[in-house]
């Protein structure tokens, strides 16, 4: 029985992409909101917003009792959590399931195998899927994680335990950095999830990141999809993804798609997930984590694929039997997303908060863009910085890139700092178009750039001409020009008493 | 208007006036026709012969920071009114530099005492906004002379958080 | 030899669309603009524009002899012409080529041949493909036209000889509406194309109006891309158009196509275009006539194939083989398009002129926008009503009219009068949404709808409550607040001489 | 404030003002509460209750005519300011009605005489704008009174073509 009405336990451009997925299935959403986010995009395009709390997350979108209150006085029957706050978090599935209602993601069993990264490790094992080295379970203290991490080699990685997304995440190179990296993991990962665990892996040198994505039903298929290069990051946060990875091919893609789909069958998986790998210089893949939500960057899987993920996640909850076999699946072209952050490039992508006042996106042959902002919002300090996510597809990587270029190249964001500018530098350098990059890609280029810049830094009287005249338009335009934007009256011609005739 | 620009390899003092419904910039003794329309807020199309320049202003100068990018060349221009400018001198002069904090956030753990001498890119607090947990590095070596904030304490973009000099 | 630079002979949406594809393929895009477009959105994105003239696009956008003038002084090696104005005019082709410069579309020979529509009947019919009774020229007077419609019996349809997109068409009943509908054909036509001749077939009741896209390069090779409905038509102007058509098969596609391929062949046709045939209610299908250029609604096309038609355009008018054989040509999916005018549709599509105040935009999975206008842009009367294409792809049919519908409520303009309340409506007709269309739908619809509204016309007082709520707060808005979208000053808290420290 | 909707079934007097930050409006005997607010312009959201309802004016009060939608329903509004209605009223009153230009073109063709009688739905003259040939039609049956334009002329919005009596 499909569900008349879904409650949305998270905010942003998730909330958004599923309140369209609900509208399309004929699904009333719900939504859930703090008080800093009573004009936010989510709220505006949902059917009913309850109010959870003040801005802080832990006091509003990490309160899955009032969550679960809400959807019941609403009559939602079921709950989709988006990704981050409680998406992953077993205890919350529970709860939904005892309270009566559908958790739309995996069952709350298999969550809690898989969302304890240790134990996770474990059950790859028994799978037949490799791992990386490293702990079995959290450290206790620091003397542990000392030493483990001389037992297994430095350089090493911390991990949040509960989580994902990059927070409580810390390359740690020399035991001098372990003790404060280790503090801030866990700090991290204590605002992030409710919990500082965090465990050590082996820290593998130049790897890819690549991650499979499944969908299995209630009845034991599951099916992969693809994989997806996010090799692209910035202190282990995802910055921009492909589908699929440039260097892949046929055999090695069924290798980890197999893979991942027999670590979902040993686990009782259901539902949308991602299996995520590390790839080394020689093609070695290994298992790193299950990320049991729909995942930022499914898009471009989408895209690629033409399967619409978030449609799929809330049929198989409603108990609906997988609709595709292994072989409807074919990708055609090539996806790649920009994530559009609130961070400023120029100042250590230090995040960056106030009003949005122009917003001009881009549209056109193969882009698509999932927004959960508008011109006027108010960005605030309390939630993760994405803004919204450029999509551009291809007939090849070739195209998707280009057509990716002129994308960013026609967007406008001003009132805040984003990522964009910095997008831009990226796709037209050279090794990024030829596909050579690792997850150490983005700090080299930063690196480089920097250099690259001041090389380059001359400022051409010419150049210093147009600059001059654009910001001369700029302080023009505030101190005379009424904004081009700003509608003319509809109403200024009529007085505080109008007569509206209707048709009807 | 006059208009200034300061880049590491050169300095360009631009004089700007309207003329004919255009635009005219003198620069380094040469002098260039422009004209300008605002289709949207912070995009100016600059018509220069029958060249057709898109410029945008983006970014947040009340952070302190924009890019104008002209062509597919952005300029990452530091934006300062003259009272900050002032306080930058007046510190620079005596060798003191000002860490302040540059968006609204959390301090959750000092990393040096005061008095301790520091080295240039040395973590001196932690602040928390938006999720993240950021450092804030010494620019450059000398002496924690000055802490502003305490553990738990929550500041606001501007707010001055240490001294070093 | 690729093009460097291509200069773009139109204006609005597929003058964007067209440099969009310049700037993947790196050609530098130059355009032309009349007096009423300085500021519009093609001259903005462009790499360089010239003014030709003032608005009517008799002195300006029609006016070859300029146009191929500022392409030489540009360095432009070829030029696009869009759809409308110069796309269809043979002569302008030749002119273009006797230039040394390179016509993007087919050769004009077979331009010539096609165009006049009378010669592309007698063609179709050496190639066996099946046409509509009618004449093989266009009428000589009143009295010729008289004497032939008696012939194929009334109703019978004049059309321009020179042209398409439903100006100079009109649906003639019976005798006595024959002289007013040629006087006014002719009319159009000749402002339109700047030819009166027009021509008279046999009216087909409840037809659909079907069209094969074809792909041909200057070696011989045809391809096709499937068809298009385009049965939902005002006055003979396409209004919403899909692909592939629900109720078709393989087998009636490729006979469809075949027969396209044929005709291209026998014409020597070169380039992009369109083979547009009525289909009866037995499934009929008859030749119309061929649309030697880019189409308004491409965009079905390139959803469900995933082929870049203006790119190929670009591509084969370079000299470049097909890279494309018809085996590689699979439909994946289905898609649907909305064209949105500066149309009244409670004012009997009067066309609407003024300044476009509020523009939101729909994005999300499976949108894709094609728009030559922008918030603050004034749509003038000089020029075509239609303002910007909303495109839908779905797995399904059923998946892209959901998603069209969720495109359309999210869509706001403001400042002037469009069609998209009218489409809102259309996508919640359950006839609509069976795919049960012919081209006399919209009119059947339109009279139907009214009567439904009157019926159901009760405004209830909660209704009255909320709008009456949402005139307060926008009379309220305007007399108190500032404009949300205006942002705030960046300049205004420094001097008029401010100083800017560049990092470079 | 005080908002007359009119409809063919009802007609309805709301009466609206603004309390503790939301607004109350009142309509036959009954009161509803809802908070408004306008996240970008033409845009109004209403929450009513838990309710959300996004209310779109769209369209061009100036040409007359706006359409409100409100969730899926949309609600066609002719808006008239008194000026104009005094005027559509004196010609009702005299039964005559005036065929004005809705919007700015170019009189290609008059279909009918003046003095001729007309029926409703006859073509009176034929105008141009945006490339296409509009017929405009008599909206009642009656006598072709006035006609103010010539054959060739152009026109602006809103001005009086013929008069039908």
């Amino acid at each position: 029985m499909m569900f008349r009405k879904i409650l949305i336990a998270n905010r942003g451009e998730i909330a958004v992409r599923v309140i369209r997925a609900c509208r399309e299935l004929g699904i009333s959403p719900v939504v859930v909101y703090s008080e800093a986010d009573e004009r936010s995009l989510h709220v505006r395009l949902a059917d009913e917003a309850y109010l959870i709390g003040p801005p802080p997350s832990v006091e509003s979108y990490l309160r899955g009792d009032r969550i679960i209150e809400v959807a019941r006085r609403a009559g939602a029957e079921a709950i989709h959590p988006g990704y981050g706050f409680l998406a992953e978090n077993a205890e919350f599935a529970r709860a939904v399931a005892d309270a009566g209602l559908v958790f739309i993601g995996p069952n709350w069993q298999a969550m809690e195998q898989l969302g304890q990264k240790t134990q996770a490790r474990a059950l790859a094992r028994v799978a037949e899927v490799p791992v990386v080295p490293g702990t079995e379970e959290p450290v206790r203290d620091l003397a542990h994680a000392q030493a483990i991490a001389e037992q297994v080699g430095y350089p090493v990685m911390l991990k949040a335990a509960a989580g994902g997304g990059g927070k409580g995440m810390r390359l740690v190179r020399s035991p001098e950095e372990l003790p404060n990296a280790l503090a801030m993991a866990q700090a991290e990962a204590q605002a992030a999830f409710n919990d500082p665990s965090v465990y050590i892996e082996k820290a593998i040198e130049r790897p890819r990141h690549i991650e499979m994505q499944i969908l299995a039903d209630r009845y034991g298929q599951v099916v992969y999809l693809g994989e997806r290069e996010c090799s692209l990051q910035r202190r282990h946060q995802k910055v921009i993804e492909e589908a699929p990875a440039s260097w892949n091919d046929p055999q090695l893609r069924r290798r980890m798609g197999e893979a991942a789909v027999r670590l979902a069958r040993a686990a009782g998986y259901t539902n949308a997930g991602t299996v995520e790998f590390l790839v080394d210089e020689e093609r070695n893949f290994y298992f790193l984590e299950v990320n049991a939500r729909i995942q930022v960057e499914h898009p471009v899987t989408e895209m690629v694929t033409g399967v619409d993920l978030v449609r799929e996640q809330i049929r198989l909850a409603a108990g609906e039997p997988l609709r595709l076999r292994q072989s409807d699946i074919q990708l055609r072209g090539s996806a790649i997303e920009c994530r559009i952050y609130a961070e400023d490039p120029e100042n250590d992508f230090f995040p960056s908060a106030g009003r949005i006042e122009t917003l001009r996106l881009p549209a056109g042959p193969g882009i698509r863009v999932d927004s959960g902002v508008y011109a006027g919002w108010d960005v605030s300090i309390h939630y993760d910085p994405l803004l919204l996510k450029l999509i551009a597809w291809g007939e090849t990587r070739q195209q998707a890139l280009e057509r990716m270029r002129w994308a960013l190249e026609e967007t406008v964001i001003t009132g805040i700092r984003t990522t964009v500018p910095l997008y831009r530098e990226i796709f037209r350098d050279p090794d990024f178009l030829a596909g050579k990059i690792d997850t150490g890609y983005l700090s080299r280029f930063l690196a480089t750039r920097g250099e690259a810049l001041r090389s380059s830094g001359e400022l051409l009287s010419r150049d210093a001409a147009l600059i001059a005249a654009a910001l001369f338009a700029a302080s023009e335009r505030e101190s005379r020009e009424p904004a081009p934007a700003t509608p003319p009256s509809i109403w200024k011609w009529q007085g505080r008493l109008f007569r509206l005739m209707s048709r009807l | 208007m006059r208009i200034e620009l300061e880049s590491e390899a050169a300095q360009h003092l631009v004089e700007i006036e309207e003329r004919d419904g255009g635009l005219i910039a003198q620069v380094d003794g040469r002098s260039y026709e422009v004209k300008v329309f605002t289709p949207e807020p912070g995009v100016y199309t600059l018509l220069f012969g029958q060249q057709v320049i898109e410029a945008r202003v983006e970014g947040n100068a009340q952070a302190g920071s924009v890019t104008v990018t002209v062509r597919e060349h952005a300029w990452h221009l530091r934006v300062r009114d003259r009272r900050h400018r002032r306080r930058a001198s007046e510190m620079g002069a005596e060798g003191r530099v000002a860490l302040t904090a540059r968006m609204p956030g959390k301090v959750v753990r000092l990393l040096a005492e005061v008095g301790s001498p520091v080295q240039a890119g040395q973590g001196i607090l932690v602040l928390e906004a938006m999720k993240m947990q950021n450092e804030v590095r010494a620019p450059k070596s000398g002496r924690l002379a000055e802490v502003h904030v305490r553990e738990g304490q929550t500041v606001g973009a501007g707010e001055l958080l240490a001294v070093i000099e």
